[in-house]
């Protein structure tokens, strides 16, 4: 058996592949669930109500998917490049940091200036950290997998210490957490009541505003020479190691906005828990939408979306939660096979 | 005392290297396992939920009355398992190593939280066996055979990929897939092999948390552990000494850390010292960089007639 | 059918210390049958408030969890669900109507652990090994070396924490570190501390559980939480229909029987006469009210 | 045994109505074909004919969709190169198949054991590996890494591995395409005394003179059909070539021309190596306009050096590099363009192009901000994309069209390609680096007139070859590099191809004969 590319991808199958996929990762999980005696359809209309079956589901899985599209596009940009960015966990903590910092009162300014100051700041700390991984890649040749990798254990003990120290909120009892942010840099709330906050608008701007980037200009031409042959890039005259610091820049900013957006957005402070893995997650969805910045929202919302639902109906029935988390590996496995024979076929021979 | 000479007293004294030489076992064990499997060409993000696996599923086993052999043997199985998963989904179909090795990661870990949970609904105090002893020897020689097993599996693994005719192909399908396959070889086959081989070690590596350095399974017991070992695979250049060597090192920094946070008198933040071992961890890759050679085809899919 | 309806949502899994105390207790109450209880475990934060809406969604009448890191959020659901009991754990106040706070204050009995600490150490150095500085672990640190300076004051205090509450072979390697540089008392508040006490035959101290029957001849005595009362009174509250926001605090101290010496066990016969007396003492004296242990949330340090 | 009907040597091999089809392309169509003991066919056809998917099919690497194989009387199991091995069939790759990494001895002995063996036998491996090296004269050191090997070494290590697994019938996938004359000499002799032992070899070529030197038999591809086969002494070369591209190809004429006012001057320029000996040593150089001048040497004497010098790509250490009178101080890639110099990179996967984008954005790739393709950091598409077609169009490149993938176009087409975006633009010099290697003669030919016409219209050529006949062909004056060193420029009709294979071995001493003006240096240059 041999797979061979298929030259055209016809639109039926580029629309069944998903669904395919999380019927087959359904299946698979249906097992486990059938195990711990829970009825196995019951469970499923459950995950799917809890997914989107509501408006509170819907914008519990909107909330949850902003962090993730935001950390999604860091790995795409930076993946595009050949970047191999695995330290948005690390990046998305120093853009918490930051927006904790400048958004705890040290500016007083009105909230309309105010966000976009503390967004910023998020963004330049999370670009920062990522600056130096891609320094002694560019200068030295350091393996970047693994020093953005050690980096996110150095980032969280260093919030650690300064929310054990001098970030600590002196109102807070003694729990390592960080002074609350101002009001005025409170991102405001996109529907009443629920937790959805704007900062899945600057997501979802930010993702079509990558895209233009990435087709139309000089930047994202230049970006994806340098990713598909840094060598034919330099020989034709592109600044290789700039662009490449560049796409740090940019990588790292977008995981640091994540942060600020949920200390922002969601949470109001810092503390050490912010972030349940939305670094790593967002690899995966990042591979998801194939580095493409507009499938990186679809990736986004499906690996929120099954979460979401899988735990509530995790809460519904006698099944452990971390149903959950299997039923999101399962299928984002099961995902890309569909996306693999989307694009293939099985011939034998 | 000074500075100095705390160092000095630590560093002369057996307890330090006993402890060196128990917090390297798993690091050594991991990275073996990472790097069989990046020589064959496919990097194996999922260690760290194969080592989930590994600890969960070897203390179940004997928890379940097996003993603490077989218990390894299980968990080698599982990590096995795992791997083949890793390596189907890599290998023949070629899909993104880092994806699917996340994907491992995450459906290894919540697997076992999973099962575990099911077999053990109601466990308020976490159910404990009767692990491994340490060997009734002098000083440093005082470890439980786990360790020396880890120890006898960097020698027999550095044979095994430059002695014999199996190690030679695993390394030439992670150098060159095409030529291993024009010398008539099963690139596929022996990728798969040497996956599952290295997730089996990998999942030793998680049994020994749970067998031999403690007794009982812990939800996010790893902490880490494997990242670290991704780590120390490109800092031991990808060969079994040095990664020997590497997991020995990052073992005398974490145990060191430990006693000088104690003889710091509280002094600096504890998180300092426990940044120190990935610290350094990164200061010592900057110093071998430039020598590295991975292995070429190292996260390059390869498919059998394309181009 | 008077069965209340009492959920559970926790932010690490339920073997945890701190929160095997609250789940042991709604379940012996579910055992009993007086009330129904769901719980979810390992809830992260930037979850939590989704799953107390959830449950309050589904009619759960009493919630119980902890909330140190997601304060703000878990009050404001708890004002938009007034007619759902919320027993959170947090170092703050209760907030009208329906969220009562309680904490693990529990300084009484690490306090007096510490004096048979101090009196079982031969060494005079006592190694403490922790997950995280937090008040919760740093006011029973703290009220434990106290206790330990009353009875014996040459000893001394190693200190150190491993940035984990899941690790319990790098707590065990931290002990050992201890050991090694002359601890002959640890006091365990991780998992692995006592396994390092008991591999080198040196003594612990345990903490919130009662760990004595796993090492009988390491474990000498243990400061106890019991959430009973707490659960017992919360669920009283939420049947009689009189429920409101209180301060459960007191209701994890002694006189209440929220906390307690762990009986020295195996150790009866081992622990100095005179420091039983002691301890007798004290223990009385804190019923009394005659004796109050300061509730200290600083992180402690080493005195070596 | 039986032997054929003409009562010839044993057939070896019978190929019978190989078909093979990638999607809508037929790249086999219908081939049979027939090799017999101590027979050298020689299977030529222009790029894409399907040459190397044939060879890929009888080697097992892919499956023919019809047709079958026999070997040595038995039929060869499909798809699979452990059995074409067995069955006693070697292939040398079009590109290598060694792994850089590993020492020579790993290469050749890797899959000859069972796998399942608890220890490797490598003093064995190593006695044979050396006793073969010595019988067939292919000197290979077994413990050095490949790559650390030259490219001819690694040819020899290549055939060495054939020679270990008893290969009886050997492909070679153009052998030669990166050899120096002297190491294709090497080859062919190899190839004599290995034929001469019975074995049979099937050698694919775009060069003539290697067909016409080392072959019996020659087949001719087209589009995926054998269109002929003949035994090689009754036909010609340009009866072959216009077998192969379907039409008759002319040898370049390059017309006299006055050479004009200097373009690019090195005066003792080096560049050190980091280790050891200089890659280029003190080298003086000039290139005029309306001027073909041709750098010869062994791969390695420093011609790489000297091509990313002017490329752009490194700066020297000592000395001087000038374009069209100025001296260039900063150089980069960028900066080599803007001055006018056209760069064609020695090697067009790698370097020249980036494979994954279309054809268009390489179209571009050297001048993307000029204003006619980009305003304020947006490209302007559509401009880039009728930019792309007319130099398409002009310089002839076949593809679907500018949003094509690069990557599918074939090696001659590359070609073409890189020729349109740097010859475009009337430039002032062109450093043409290996320019035609691995193509076929059509292909060849057009891009020499291409550079022809680009001198006519005033451009200087720097040529550097490993392609004596490309460069005694084209070559205004010749300069040859050896140990980084360069000879003074020798006019083409003063010089003959054994001077020049004598002053590429170091043998400098002939200068003096050459050039009486200038006093032959101090002779030997090694
Ligand atoms: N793996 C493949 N997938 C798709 N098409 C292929 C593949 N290999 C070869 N082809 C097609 O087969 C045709 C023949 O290619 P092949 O490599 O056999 O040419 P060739 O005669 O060896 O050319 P050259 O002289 O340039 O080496 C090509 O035009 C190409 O389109
Ligand atoms: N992955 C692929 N899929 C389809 N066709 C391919 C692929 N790779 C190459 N081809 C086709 O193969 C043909 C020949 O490609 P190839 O790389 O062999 O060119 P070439 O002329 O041999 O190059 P070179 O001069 O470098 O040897 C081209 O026509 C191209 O369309
Ligand atoms: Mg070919
Ligand atoms: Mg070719």
């Amino acid at each position: 058996m041999r797979l061979e590319p298929r030259t055209d991808i016809p639109l039926a199958l580029r629309l069944l592949a998903p669904v395919g996929a999380v019927v087959a990762a359904l299946a698979l999980c249906a097992l486990l669930v059938a195990w711990t005696g829970a009825p196995v359809l019951r469970a499923y209309g459950l995950l799917f109500e809890g997914a989107v079956g509501s408006r509170f589901a819907l914008t519990e899985t909107l909330t949850r998917a902003t962090p993730l599209i935001l950390t999604g596009l860091a790995a795409a940009v930076a993946f595009r490049t050949k970047l191999w960015n695995i330290g948005a966990e690390g990046q998305l903590y120093m853009g918490a940091l930051a927006a904790v910092v400048v958004g705890g009162g040290m500016l007083d300014l009105p909230g309309w200036a105010l966000i976009p100051v503390v967004m910023i700041a998020g963004m330049a700390a999370g670009g920062a950290t990522l600056l130096g991984p891609a320094v002694l890649k560019v200068r030295f040749g350091v393996d970047e997998v693994v020093t953005t990798l050690l980096l996110n254990f150095v980032v969280l003990l260093l919030v650690s210490m300064l929310l054990e120290g001098a970030l600590k909120d002196p109102m807070g009892m003694g729990w390592p957490q960080s002074a609350p942010i101002v009001e005025a840099a409170e991102l405001p709330k996109l529907v009443e009541r629920t937790r959805l906050h704007a900062g899945l608008a600057i997501a979802l701007g930010l993702s079509v505003l990558l895209w233009l980037i990435d087709s139309r200009t000089v930047w994202g031409y230049e970006n994806r020479a340098v990713g598909a042959n840094p060598r034919a890039a330099a020989f034709a005259g592109m600044p290789v190691n700039r662009i490449m610091l560049r796409t740090a820049l940019l990588s790292g900013g977008l995981a640091g906005l994540a942060g600020a957006a949920e200390v922002c957005g969601l949470k109001g402070y810092l503390t050490l828990d912010l972030s349940p893995g939305f670094g790593y997650s967002g690899i995966v969805v990042a591979m998801l939408a194939q580095l493409h910045p507009i499938g990186v929202v679809g990736a986004a919302l499906f690996i929120a979306g099954i979460f979401v639902g899988a735990d509530a109906m995790s809460r519904a029935m006698p099944v452990p939660n971390y149903i959950a988390d299997v039923l999101v590996a399962a299928s984002l496995l099961c995902m890309l096979v569909a996306g693999l024979l989307a694009r293939y076929r099985l011939r034998r021979g | 005392m000074d500075f100095l000479s705390i160092l000095l007293d630590i560093l002369l004294s057996a307890a330090f290297w006993t402890a060196v030489l128990r917090i390297a076992t798993p690091y050594v064990l991991g990275t073996l396992g990472e790097l069989v499997c990046e020589r064959a060409g496919v990097l194996n993000l999922g260690i760290e939920g194969i080592m989930t696996l590994g600890a969960m599923a070897g203390w179940m086993a004997v928890y379940q009355g097996a003993g603490l052999w077989t218990g390894l043997v299980v968990a080698a199985a599982c990590g096995a398992l795992l791997g083949l998963l890793h390596a189907a989904l890599t290998v023949p179909l070629g899909l993104s190593q880092h994806v699917t090795g996340i994907g491992v990661t995450l459906l290894g870990t919540s697997l076992s939280y999973f099962i575990y949970r099911l077999v053990l609904p109601q466990a308020s105090t976490p159910p404990t066996i009767q692990p491994f002893q340490p060997l009734d020897l002098p000083g440093a020689l005082a470890q439980t055979p786990l360790t020396y097993l880890a120890f006898a599996l960097v020698g027999l693994v550095a044979y095994v990929l430059y002695r014999t005719p199996a190690g030679l192909a695993v390394r030439m399908v992670g150098e060159n897939p095409a030529a291993a396959e024009a010398q008539g070889l099963n690139v596929t086959a022996i990728r798969i092999g040497a996956v599952m081989a290295g997730s089996a070690l990998m999942a030793l590596a998680g049994a020994f948390l749970t067998l031999s350095a403690f007794n009982a399974f812990f939800f996010n017991m790893v902490n880490g552990r494997g990242w670290i070992c991704i780590a120390l695979v490109v800092f031991a250049s990808w060969r079994p000494g040095k990664a020997l060597l590497g997991a020995l090192l990052f073992a005398v920094f974490d145990a060191l850390q430990l006693r000088l946070q104690q003889a710091s008198g509280g002094v600096l933040p504890y998180q300092l010292f426990l940044m120190m071992p990935y610290l350094l961890s990164i200061l010592a890759l900057v110093l071998v960089a430039r020598r590295a050679s991975y292995p070429r085809a190292l996260m390059i899919p390869y498919r059998k007639g394309e181009r | 059918q008077g069965k209340v309806k009492v959920a559970g949502i926790y932010t690490v899994p339920i073997e945890q210390q701190w929160v095997s105390r609250i789940h042991v207790a709604l379940k012996a109450a579910a055992d009993r049958g007086e009330i129904e209880y769901v719980w979810a475990e390992s809830v992260a934060n930037t979850d939590y408030e989704r799953v107390m809406r959830q449950y309050a969604e589904a009619g759960q009448q009493l919630v119980f969890g902890e909330v140190f890191g997601v304060e703000r959020a878990a009050r404001a659901v708890a004002k938009d669900y007034p007619k759902t009991a919320f027993v959170m754990g947090s170092s703050f106040k209760p907030q009208e109507p329906n969220f009562s706070v309680f904490d693990n204050y529990i300084q009484e009995p690490a306090y007096l652990s510490g004096m048979i600490a101090g009196g079982m150490t031969r060494s005079n150095v006592i190694g403490m090994v922790g997950g995280y500085p937090i008040p919760e672990v740093n006011r029973l640190m703290n009220a434990f070396m106290e206790g330990a300076k009353e009875v014996n004051p040459q000893v001394k205090f190693s200190v150190s924490f491993i940035g984990s509450w899941f690790d319990p072979p790098k707590a065990k390697e931290a002990a050992f570190a201890m050991i090694d540089r002359g601890a002959d008392v640890m006091y365990a508040e991780r998992f692995g501390v006592s396994d390092a006490a008991k591999e080198r035959k040196v003594l612990a101290i345990g903490n919130v559980i009662d760990t004595q029957p796993q090492y009988p001849d390491t474990v000498v005595a243990s400061a106890l939480w019991h959430m009973e009362p707490s659960v017992e009174r919360a669920i009283a509250a939420v049947k009689a229909g009189s429920y409101k926001a209180e301060d459960y605090g007191p209701y994890s101290m002694m006189t209440n029987k929220g906390s307690s010496l762990a009986p020295l066990g195996t150790f009866e016969s081992k622990v100095p006469d005179a420091v039983k007396a002691k301890v007798k003492e004290r223990e009385q004296q804190i019923r009394d009210g005659k004796f109050t242990v300061k509730v200290n949330d600083a992180e402690p340090k080493s005195t070596m | 045994m039986p032997s054929s009907l003409k009562g010839g040597p044993e057939v070896v091999l019978r190929l019978a109505g190989i078909s093979k089809r990638f999607g809508p392309l037929l790249a086999n169509d219908g081939i049979s074909l027939t090799l017999r003991a101590g027979e050298v066919l020689a299977l030529l056809g222009e790029n894409g004919a399907g040459k190397t998917t044939l060879m890929n099919i009888l080697f097992g690497h892919y499956v023919a969709d019809e047709g079958s194989i026999e070997a040595f009387g038995r039929p060869l199991p499909p798809g699979s190169p452990r059995a074409a091995l067995e069955a006693g069939i070697g292939m040398v790759h079009q590109h290598f198949t060694l792994a850089d990494n590993l020492s020579v001895l790993d290469n050749v002995a890797v899959g000859t054991e069972p796998l399942w063996r608890l220890w490797s036998d490598r003093g064995a491996a190593r006695r044979r590996l050396l006793d073969l090296s010595q019988r067939f004269g292919l000197e290979v050191r077994p413990d050095a890494l490949v790559g650390d090997l030259s490219v001819g070494e690694r040819q020899r290590v290549e055939i060495l591995k054939a020679l270990y697994r008893d290969a009886r019938i050997l492909i070679l996938d153009e052998p030669t395409a990166v050899l120096t004359p002297q190491e294709s000499a090497g080859l062919f002799d190899t190839l004599r005394r290995l034929t001469a032992d019975g074995l049979a070899v099937v050698f694919i070529s775009h060069k003539m003179n290697e067909v016409f030197a080392a072959s019996d038999t020659v087949a001719v591809l087209r589009a995926g059909k054998l269109v002929a086969t003949h035994p090689t002494a009754s036909t010609d070369r340009a009866k072959l070539a216009e077998l192969m591209v379907g039409r008759s190809v002319k040898p370049p004429s390059p017309t006299p021309l006055a050479p004009g006012e200097p373009v690019l001057e090195l005066a003792g320029v080096t560049v050190a190596s980091g280790h050891g000996r200089p890659l280029l040593d003190g080298a003086d150089l000039t290139v005029r306009r309306h001027q073909v001048v041709g750098i010869a040497g062994v791969s390695g004497n420093g011609q790489t050096a000297l091509a990313e010098l002017v490329s752009g790509l490194i700066r020297p250490d000592s000395g001087r590099l000038s374009l069209k009178g100025s001296v260039v101080d900063h150089a980069d890639p960028a900066g080599m363009v803007r001055r006018g110099v056209a760069r064609i990179p020695e090697d067009r996967h790698s370097a020249g192009l980036v494979g994954a984008m279309a054809v268009w954005e390489n179209l571009i790739a050297e001048r993307y901000h000029d204003p006619a393709f980009s305003r304020f950091g947006v490209l302007r598409r559509g401009a880039a994309r009728s930019y792309a077609r007319q130099v398409i169009e002009e310089f002839d490149v076949r593809c679907p069209g500018p949003d094509a993938r690069t990557q599918l176009l074939s090696g001659g087409n590359m070609q073409k390609l890189i020729l349109g975006r740097t010859l475009a633009h009337g430039p002032d010099l062109i450093l043409a680096s290996q320019p035609t290697r691995g193509l076929d003669i059509g292909a060849v030919s057009y891009v020499h007139s291409r550079l022809l016409d680009a001198r006519a219209a005033g451009a200087g050529v720097l040529l550097i070859s490993e392609d004596l006949d490309e460069i005694l062909a084209l070559a205004d004056c010749v300069a040859v590099a050896y140990h980084g060193r360069l000879t003074p420029p020798l006019p083409h009709d003063r010089v003959s191809v054994s001077q020049l294979g004598l002053l590429m071995a170091g043998h400098w001493d002939i200068l003096g004969d050459i050039l009486p003006e200038t006093q032959g240096e101090n002779g030997n240059a090694a």
